[in-house]
């Protein structure tokens, strides 16, 4: 493996924590309102994920989509900007947290109705495969959106017409405050109900960066090459709240559990894993710390100093001429 | 007694509930969460989890299953964790439950409430923060009321979960902290009867939901400037009690009508024509409506009022009138 | 078995077949308008299956309803006067051919959403078990609904609230026009859709009324019992266009298809099951076609005499006083 | 050339897909069966079943799977079988097609369109003959039209193609038969501009899809008594082209709005605030709207004539204007 390669996948994952540890600062002294739903611990998935993807494939999320935005490459600064609501956001502030959209790097959007965008991300491959393109799309969605009707409409078409989709199902046990036991029928086996389509599906450790990776890098040349759309489970942990209005442990679920769930930290696995190796050093952690956090420094800076949008903008990209 | 909305109907809900065991309430996470805005707190604690349901997020799904059971004589109280995701179920409500008791000419019933908050809160984006009351009152069979004080939310409430059709109750997440008077004891409110919250003889303001606050500060700034408006809150948007705003409009001969929604199509267009149908003579200039802009909700807060009614606008409306 | 028992089985199925041939003829003749969906070749599954019922317990179906609502035991002149468009129709001329409902019967309506039923009847099921009675829901719907997401939603929550419902998937192979396997991705084995619930599932002969018959018999003391739902796939073929504006045969499927299926009518099956084993001769046939003839024609009668509702009846029971 | 309604949408949509490869046509049907009501006739033959497909019955997915291909550049043209059942994909069209270009802040667009026949046939019964317009028209970022003619269903099918936004697209199953002249050779109708169908000095009468028919129908009985009535269709609701229909109004004075669907949040009691608000003075009595009655449509074909508008009504609400 090469060193090279973890640092990155280090570095981009400190970049969500921090980005999103700022934003919660952020909401707390209402510089971003509205919903913020945090990705603290799920950081694994879209990095190792999107680690395998080309800069021409598409990527596409739920409403807790920083994290998916972040690791496609977006300017954090501009992402900032968008939860400030200001006109160099990502979306010239019209958009906001849920919404981020970045078409450069093809991260087509973040959608706040469960379930909803998976029919999205079914179009862009079927996008792709009708323009005989070799891109893939991959769609990130919670498992809360499994029972959803949307959902299972989009998976029957993508396996009917074998379309380059990866559907990764971010199971981080609940959605708000009800466990997947009790949303999800045969929630022992999610990955059941894509094969009951004839998908082809299976299920990765999703706070291990490497598995997470490993995975796509054997799914994604099947993807492209046209052998019709995958499925994965990607088991995670929600650290924090469901969405800022929602503290970090409720009533549905303990201290301790979280507690439990925080020493398997993406984070806190890659870097031992990597200490282990002698693949980095302390000191080399610290300079990602620093690095990082100066990245987050300037994104708010970049933020604050924005403006906000015209009045006049309001009925601006409402149609297009 | 003083309550906030969100008690008003949490006691509604629990009084009609030990009342009736036909009556149960389903939704996501109204159980063990308390309801994502807390309005059932306590409720799984006292009526247990066979009569407060958690459900998966599959709202065509459980409001379906909801009908179905109305159907078969239970009476459910469905909450949508916001009126936005009752567009996924739309079809259930207009094509089930508003049209069940048509199509069987009468054989079956659908004591169904819909409930839960419309409209936008702050800076929720585009897709939470719509007000869909235009749609749902388009549509034979349903009954839609949008209560804006504490005291209306829980005599409704009750009127609604009493009501052998099914109702659409539109609360409103920035109404649920709002506090005052609700009377003591058992008492229910008529669905279909508008109330005249603030009397006057200037001008007549028509306004629901947190839109009624609006108006109501409107008219307190006005009265500083001698203009008294009389302000209408129609309480039940269908059946609308188009008299009580008719015999309003013709002592004053002038109104404004204030909705959140969007301009094209919105209820206020209905309410409008309405009235010019019926009192086009006792009108002295064209009907004013001040209501959101046909746009998509924009995040930015700046921008996001500016999609909304406030009150420079409605008190310029009504000013444009005199 | 029982010779009374068959006997009846056919004279259902009997009913049946001659009631829409007859309604055929009053649409050709203008009697009947809209969409007729008739129900010819699938008799078995609707009288089989709703042997094995109690009269308390419910039934349910899509637009192609005729079939079970008569084998329900709806009186055939209100069903023909309903196809009519007459006050004295089931649901007084207001629903019509798609839209039966039989309440006494507890016959709970004809639905034309593709799909849009499957919550009703979950919910049907579901109110059964919250007021404790040992009832049990059965409901119909065409393979073309497997895809919907309603269908899907409504699985999931019978499976997590184990409901005491029956699905019976009649599979007919097209929807509409489209074969099953442009439209269901895994159309080999459309149970395996109910599986990924966890519900049981299995698949009979839905030309054989026994067969039909006998897969109820045993799963509905296990539904009744509080066994969680179950879902049953009927195979078999509609004789007809899919619905009187449809030739019986279109471009979708061929002539000599419709031949080879016609070889395994259900009636023809039972009958030469009777025969074979000597449980009714020809006379008894003969007997039994001129019983139904004289049912249908006095239903027709009744229909033909009975008032359209008055126009007064317009606003009538759009609400409950 | 003579073209029936349904030809010309066939027509439309065969020469926009030969010029641009990036159009293509999905729905129930389309292909092999050539379309529920035949509109594509000769399509899965002439452009492949790459460009011409066949879907599941899950609308809400192969209308997002539509968008989802659109923000990926191409230009999808949705068959709904009958609008009714775009109920059940509304949350991709209201959620979806019309804000993502605004949530995105511009850098995303959808070029769609979905299309398909609203409004009654004969005695389809209740969850099948819905209006829906006035639903789709409360919608930003979403254009509506309705074309009753051959002529504008062609012109105005192939602009709405070319349009860079969602448009929903309403047919009439009783209108795809009806015969009208057409226009050779390459033409487009603008969205966004109405048609004086007929020119007349007593009353204006705006009526769109078959209600055009209708309202004709009635101009020509009111002719033969001395009663000149001007004929406006829309054809596009929204945006709708308020201008031209004042510009009528405030020479006759008087106007009448026939819609199929129902009264209440109407699109009629739109058009009908929009005029108020512009022409109130120039008007001489209230307006007048010919409405479906607001009741679930029943199966009887007596009383699905009553709840339609006809010719006695129609004439009725002009006369009661004079
Ligand atoms: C159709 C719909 N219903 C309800 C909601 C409210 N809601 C937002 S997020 C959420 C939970 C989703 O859980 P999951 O899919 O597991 O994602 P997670 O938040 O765990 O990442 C709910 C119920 C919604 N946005 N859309
Ligand atoms: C949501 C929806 N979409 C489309 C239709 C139009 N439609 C009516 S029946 C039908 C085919 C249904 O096939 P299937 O479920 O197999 O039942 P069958 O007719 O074969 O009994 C279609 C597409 C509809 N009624 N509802
Ligand atoms: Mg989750
Ligand atoms: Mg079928």
């Amino acid at each position: 493996m090469d060193t090279a390669d973890l640092h990155s996948l280090y570095r981009q994952m400190l970049l969500i924590r921090r980005f999103e540890e700022k934003s919660a600062e952020m909401y707390a002294l209402a510089k971003i309102a509205g919903f913020l739903h945090l990705y603290i611990g799920e950081e694994a998935i879209a990095v190792g994920a999107v680690a395998s993807l080309r800069p021409d494939d598409y990527v596409i999320s739920a409403y807790r989509d920083h994290g998916h935005c972040l690791a496609r490459g977006s300017d954090p600064g501009r992402v900032m900007a968008e939860l400030f609501g200001k006109a160099t956001g990502l979306c010239k502030g019209k958009g906001g947290s849920m919404h981020l959209v970045d078409l450069p790097h093809r991260f087509m959007g973040g959608y706040a109705i469960v379930g909803g965008h998976i029919p999205l991300a079914t179009g862009l491959a079927f996008a792709n495969k009708y323009q005989s393109l070799d891109l893939v799309t991959v769609c990130f969605f919670g498992e809360g959106a499994l029972p959803s009707g949307q959902a299972h409409e989009a998976f029957n078409l993508a396996a009917l017409w074998k379309l380059p989709v990866i559907y990764i199902c971010e199971n981080n046990r609940y959605g708000m405050g009800t466990p997947a036991e009790r949303a999800i029928a045969l929630y022992t086996d999610v990955a059941e109900t894509a094969r009951s389509y004839g998908i082809t599906a299976e299920s990765v450790d999703g706070m291990d960066v490497l598995a997470v990776r490993a995975a796509m890098q054997r799914v994604v040349p099947q993807v492209r090459a046209g052998h019709g759309p995958w499925f994965i489970e990607a088991t995670t942990y929600r650290f924090m709240g469901h969405s800022m209005a929602d503290p970090a442990h409720g009533h549905y679920r303990t201290k301790e559990e979280v507690e439990e769930y925080r020493k398997r930290d993406p984070l806190l696995l890659l870097k031992n894993t990597m200490l282990a190796q002698k693949l980095a050093s302390e000191a080399d952690f610290k300079q990602l710390e620093r690095e990082v956090g100066e990245i987050v420094r300037v994104a708010v800076k970049f933020a604050e100093d924005s403006p906000f949008p015209a009045r006049s903008d309001l009925h601006v990209d409402v149609l297009q001429e | 007694m003083e309550l906030s909305y969100r008690e008003a109907l949490n006691q509604a809900m629990r009084e009609e509930m030990r009342r009736d065991r036909r009556i149960f309430l389903i939704g996501e996470d109204v159980a063990y969460y308390q309801g994502a805005f807390k309005v059932s707190k306590g409720f799984v604690e006292d009526f247990g989890s066979r009569r407060v349901i958690d459900t998966p997020i599959t709202e065509a799904g459980f409001t379906g299953l909801a009908i179905g059971a109305a159907m078969a004589g239970l009476c459910p109280i469905v909450e949508l964790m916001t009126m936005n995701f009752g567009i996924v179920a739309l079809d259930q409500i207009v094509n089930n439950a508003a049209k069940i008791r048509y199509m069987s000419g009468g054989q079956l019933s659908v004591p169904l409430v819909i409930r839960g908050p419309g409209s936008a809160a702050h800076q929720l984006g585009a897709q939470h923060s719509q007000s869909l009351e235009a749609w749902f009152c388009h549509v034979p069979g349903l009954k839609v009321i949008a209560p804006a004080t504490p005291h209306d939310a829980k005599g409704l409430l009750k009127s609604a979960i009493r009501d052998p059709n099914p109702v659409i109750f539109i609360e409103a997440q920035l109404l649920y902290g709002t506090k005052g008077e609700v009377q003591e004891g058992e008492f229910t409110i008529p669905i279909g009867v508008a109330e005249v919250k603030r009397a006057g003889r200037d001008v007549t303001i028509v306004a629901y939901s947190k839109m009624l606050l609006l108006a109501l500060e409107a008219a307190e700034v006005l009265s500083r400037e001698g203009i008294e408006a009389e302000v209408i809150d129609p309480r039940t948007l269908k059946p609308l009690d188009l008299q009580t705003i008719v015999t309003s409009v013709k002592k004053t001969g002038r109104l404004v009508i204030v909705e959140e929604g969007w301009h094209f199509c919105g209820l206020g267009a209905q309410i409008a024509e309405s009235v010019y149908a019926t009192a086009f003579d006792y009108l002295d200039s064209p009907i004013r409506r001040v209501t959101g802009e046909d746009v998509p909700m924009p995040y930015c807060r700046l921008l996001e009022d500016a999609a909304l009614p406030d009150l420079p606008r409605v008190i310029e409306a009504v000013k444009s009138l005199l």
